[in-house]
């Protein structure tokens, strides 16, 4: 059992939760987050990592309350406990050399991680991080330590200021239509590209096959095999 | 030596404890044994296995609905051939009895899967002629006696493991299709599989599932469960495996006091992986507290 | 002058919105319209009558299931003469279409009941042939297509008022008892109601109830119920009234969109006075944000 | 909505909430509690009006957790809300003159408002208390400032504690054995007795029937014509 140790509205219907007492995953991973002893919301709710502090042994999750699991988180107070199953997900490649990280909406919140993660094992490496907002903006300060270069973009098409023909490696969260923009401006460019998908689940360690998807490689299980995959390998999927 | 108070026998199988993983929620134990100590289940009941395998449903699979869940897999799975040479023997190691479930889409794939099966080191053929999520077959096996009896026959002829039928919920007269299981020869009855459902995405103006009708699950069927479970119990004479929205010890025993020998747990093992665990925990001190020698005793007392 | 979106017609009744409260949740109106504005709804479907009333059953009476509640009320009622002396008036004056329900334990009963409320002004007549707690009669009517279709047509041949039979989702074959109904003259079908659970007292070993099984109702089971309402809607031509586990406008537009013409709330009320007056707002909303001149429109679009 | 001032275990098992933006009601009469956007717990749990404050407009409750509903309410922090409908039920009548006041267990929480009451309404009037615990005693020291007398016993059989024979009125809210007790004692002593009783519920209204009983004038809802009853109409339903 995870205790709250804060938990608050970062952006209009954007909260943002530190919790202490999970085992600490990595960037890409997620958590089945929910509300200790009630049956209803019954199931877990996937909640990637947003950002690890190891030292303090603190995992933040930022979410969006979209309906009525997460509506429950938003009303949880600091000192309350919450069940966080997990790490669960094969999670983000750290491959060497420039990054680019491409996040929409509250796709962003996986992205941190993932900098602070490409930073931390190569300080030197450039890392270019785009960020797509419907309206408002959030998390975007955060990414300043780690990153090199932080565009935002509000209102419009975030993967249209990227430019897909650096010797680097992309990664992308965000809705369904940005991650197949972003696949087909990969595939003009040949960039390699990691996306993360989403699915709806019920147990997210591979055992009831809700999530799967049709791959290149046969059915995949996207909180199994994935979140992460080599967008290549899921191209029908995204 | 103190005996285990949990320890029973179904169809000549032994079973350290009461609690066996529902099929279709437990893979073929791969996913859990990394997440929990599965040695300590009574059972392991498999995904569902058709002959040739299946990609399973397009679309929405799962959804979830208050205190409970839909579901539209479509008994997706890697066929008999592949169950028998690949998970069979993994899921031995394991140490739980085996189960391995059966569906089909006629009769002719349930013969031959059976068949396939005498191959494999399994304990007990689940005979799962309830899946709402399947075009042909699945559940219009488990709707009329007649068809029900048939298909469990020929399929104890073949088979050389104890055959447990899965019946559904979904049958017009489910007390009625249990003994006809049972005058063909059925080893031990299962129930419930998902009651037939439907989900409507109202911004889609939308079925959420492209079959339109998917499976209901979990704690909100349990006293629709419980009942039948109870009705079936006092039917017939083999031992019934009884199953609906089971989340906690007191739950497995109020199946067990409506007659049920033991009991399956699917839904509940999602939102917490370590609910069977707990179950079985809750169980022994349950005996414990009531200085049962064997659980079994208060099998069917109400 | 801008007309009213939510209005219909049920059966040539007027109602000025599709949300009616559900019988044997709001008694006659008196004690809710304590605590809400009741002139607000659609229709009130009053307590379920029987000739000569009746003090209901021993024992637990409701209990709490996931997401659902058990009730084994037993049709307690002051019988069909009181309430034409004294509830009809009264419920008239409220404002909401009155629904008398009317339950039997045989047919005499039934006819003499439909007799009597001749004498009543009231709008619909809603024949309860799908009660699971009495003994005699209830649900045994609405079970199979014959004996429904019997009844229905000797109320309908006594009763001055439209007719709406209100069926059990126990029932084998829903679909033919709708078919058969509809064929026996009834002016509409409403459903579902109580499905039959049980719940079991762990601790005394006992059931909960003293007649073991009671009617499980509220969100738990509503994909069961919608699904059989789209399966009933789509397969009669008259009006059919949808109800099972409604709490929100959405869950509503569920079951408008599946085929019913109107929804009744019974369980919600109990957790939330107000559950109907937010969901006639929430339908009022909606139909503005989709620009509809009348919700009917959208009734059977899946 | 009732937002929540206070809420902290005061004996084992036993909690005390406190929740302002709720009518004020009187002693005797209850509220619905429920969490909300839950559906289950489905139901409102009725709990008595342990307290009023009527200048601060703050009503409080004391629970004992024995089942989901009310473990759930153990969990809630200051600052959260809570559903509170009611007040529900007629409450106890405040008679004239001398009174006796037992509670049995939780019993005693209606029993606090009751005295604060008959205090209130006349100063001068005597008022004993008898209270019952299993095991730990609980809001004694509260009743001592409207009380001539508190008496407490545990482990024991309280209504043993007390005199029926003198010209008050007796008040009594405990388990069923214990208001059983009380009223074979006031039987031979020809005592007036009101007695708070228990049903499950689920309207809390008077609208479901679940919680009728048999009584000397027909059949009545505990909630809407009691919880309190002259206890010779209910002595078959005690
Ligand atoms: C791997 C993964 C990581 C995610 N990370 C985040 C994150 O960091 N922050 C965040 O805000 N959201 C994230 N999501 C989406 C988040 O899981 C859903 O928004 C959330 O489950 C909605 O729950 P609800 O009860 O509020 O909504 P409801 O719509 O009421 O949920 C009903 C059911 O649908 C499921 N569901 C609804 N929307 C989604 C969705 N988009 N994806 C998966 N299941 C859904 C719920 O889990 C639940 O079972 C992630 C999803 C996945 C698959
Ligand atoms: C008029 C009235 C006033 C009450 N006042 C208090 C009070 O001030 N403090 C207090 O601690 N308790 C009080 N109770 C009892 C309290 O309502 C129950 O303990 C509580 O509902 C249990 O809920 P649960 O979910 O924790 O238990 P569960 O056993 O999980 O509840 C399951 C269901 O049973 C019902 N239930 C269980 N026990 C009772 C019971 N004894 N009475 C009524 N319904 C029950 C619940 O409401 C729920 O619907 C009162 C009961 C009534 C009828
Ligand atoms: C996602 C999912 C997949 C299922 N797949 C199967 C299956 O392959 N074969 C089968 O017999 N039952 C299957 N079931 C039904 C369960 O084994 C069980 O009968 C049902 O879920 C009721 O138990 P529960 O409420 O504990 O989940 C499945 C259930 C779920 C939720
Ligand atoms: C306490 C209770 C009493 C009921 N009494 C009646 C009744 O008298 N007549 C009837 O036709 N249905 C009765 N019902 C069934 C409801 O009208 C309704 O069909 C059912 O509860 C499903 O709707 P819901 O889930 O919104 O409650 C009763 C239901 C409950 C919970
Ligand atoms: S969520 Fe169960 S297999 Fe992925
Ligand atoms: S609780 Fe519904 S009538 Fe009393």
């Amino acid at each position: 059992m995870a205790i709250i140790k804060s938990n608050s509205e970062i952006a209009s219907a954007i909260w943002r939760m530190t919790v202490s007492g999970t085992p600490l995953g990595r960037a890409g991973q997620f958590f089945m987050l929910r509300v200790p002893g009630a049956l209803d919301p019954l199931l877990g709710r996937p909640i990637s990592i947003c950002e690890i502090d190891a030292e303090l042994g603190e995992t933040t999750f930022v979410y969006q309350t979209v309906g009525r699991g997460t509506a429950q988180f938003a009303r949880l107070l600091p000192g309350q406990e919450i069940e966080a199953q997990g790490p669960y997900g094969n999670g983000f490649p750290l491959k060497a050399g420039r990054a680019v990280l491409i996040g929409g909406g509250i796709g962003t919140a996986p992205m941190l991680q993932l900098a602070k993660e490409l930073h931390a094992s190569d300080p030197t490496r450039m890392i270019d991080v785009y960020l797509g907002f419907r309206e408002e903006a959030y998390l975007e300060k955060s990414f300043e330590q780690y990153a090199d270069s932080v565009t935002r973009n509000i209102g419009g098409y975030v993967v249209n200021d990227v430019d897909f023909s650096l010797d680097a490696t992309y990664y992308a969260c965000g809705p369904a239509p940005m991650l197949r923009a972003a696949a087909s401006a990969a595939d003009e460019a040949s960039a390699n590209l990691f996306v993360s998908l989403e699915k709806h689940m019920a147990c997210g360690v591979g055992a009831c096959l809700g999530c799967t998807c049709q791959t290149e490689h046969g059915r995949k299980r996207v909180c199994k095999d994935g979140p992460v995959f080599d967008y290549r390998e899921v191209r029908d999927a995204i | 030596m103190q005996s285990n108070p949990l320890e029973l026998t179904l169809c000549g199988i032994f079973l350290k404890n009461p609690v066996i993983a529902a099929s279709g929620t437990f893979g073929f134990g791969h996913e859990y044994s990394e997440v929990m100590d599965i040695s300590r289940l009574g059972g392991i009941s498999g995904k569902g296995l058709t002959l040739n395998g299946s990609a399973g449903n397009k679309g929405m699979r799962v959804y979830e609905t208050p205190s409970g869940m839909l579901n539209s897999i479509g008994l997706e799975n890697p066929g008999v051939r592949h169950f028998v040479e690949h998970e069979a023997a993994y899921m031995r190691t394991l140490g739980p009895a085996v189960i391995a479930n059966l569906g089909g889409h006629c009769e002719e794939d349930y013969l031959e899967g059976a068949r396939l099966l005498n191959n494999a080191d399994i304990d007990i053929l689940e005979l799962n002629i309830s899946c709402p999520n399947v075009k042909a077959g699945g559940m219009a096996f488990g709707m009329l006696p007649d068809t029900a009896a048939d298909i469990t026959k020929k399929v104890k002829a073949v088979s050389k493991h104890p055959v447990m039928v899965k019946l559904s919920p979904n049958a017009p007269d489910l007390v009625a299709v249990a003994r006809a299981c049972e005058g063909a020869g059925a080893d031990a009855l299962s129930l419930v599989n998902t009651f037939l459902g439907m989900a409507i995405d109202v911004k889609k103006k939308r079925p959420v599932f492209e079959n339109i009708y998917a499976g209901l699950s979990g704690p909100a069927i349990l006293p629709i469960a419980l009942r039948m479970v109870h009705q079936v119990a006092h039917a017939v004479n083999i031992p019934v495996v009884g199953m609906g929205g089971i989340t906690s010890a007191e739950d497995a025993l109020k199946f067990l006091m409506a007659g049920a020998v033991a009991v399956q747990v699917g839904t509940m093992t999602f939102a917490d992986p370590n609910a069977m665990l707990s179950i079985i925990d809750g169980l022994a001190e349950y005996c414990a507290q009531e200085g049962l020698a064997n659980l079994q005793e208060i099998v069917g007392i109400i």
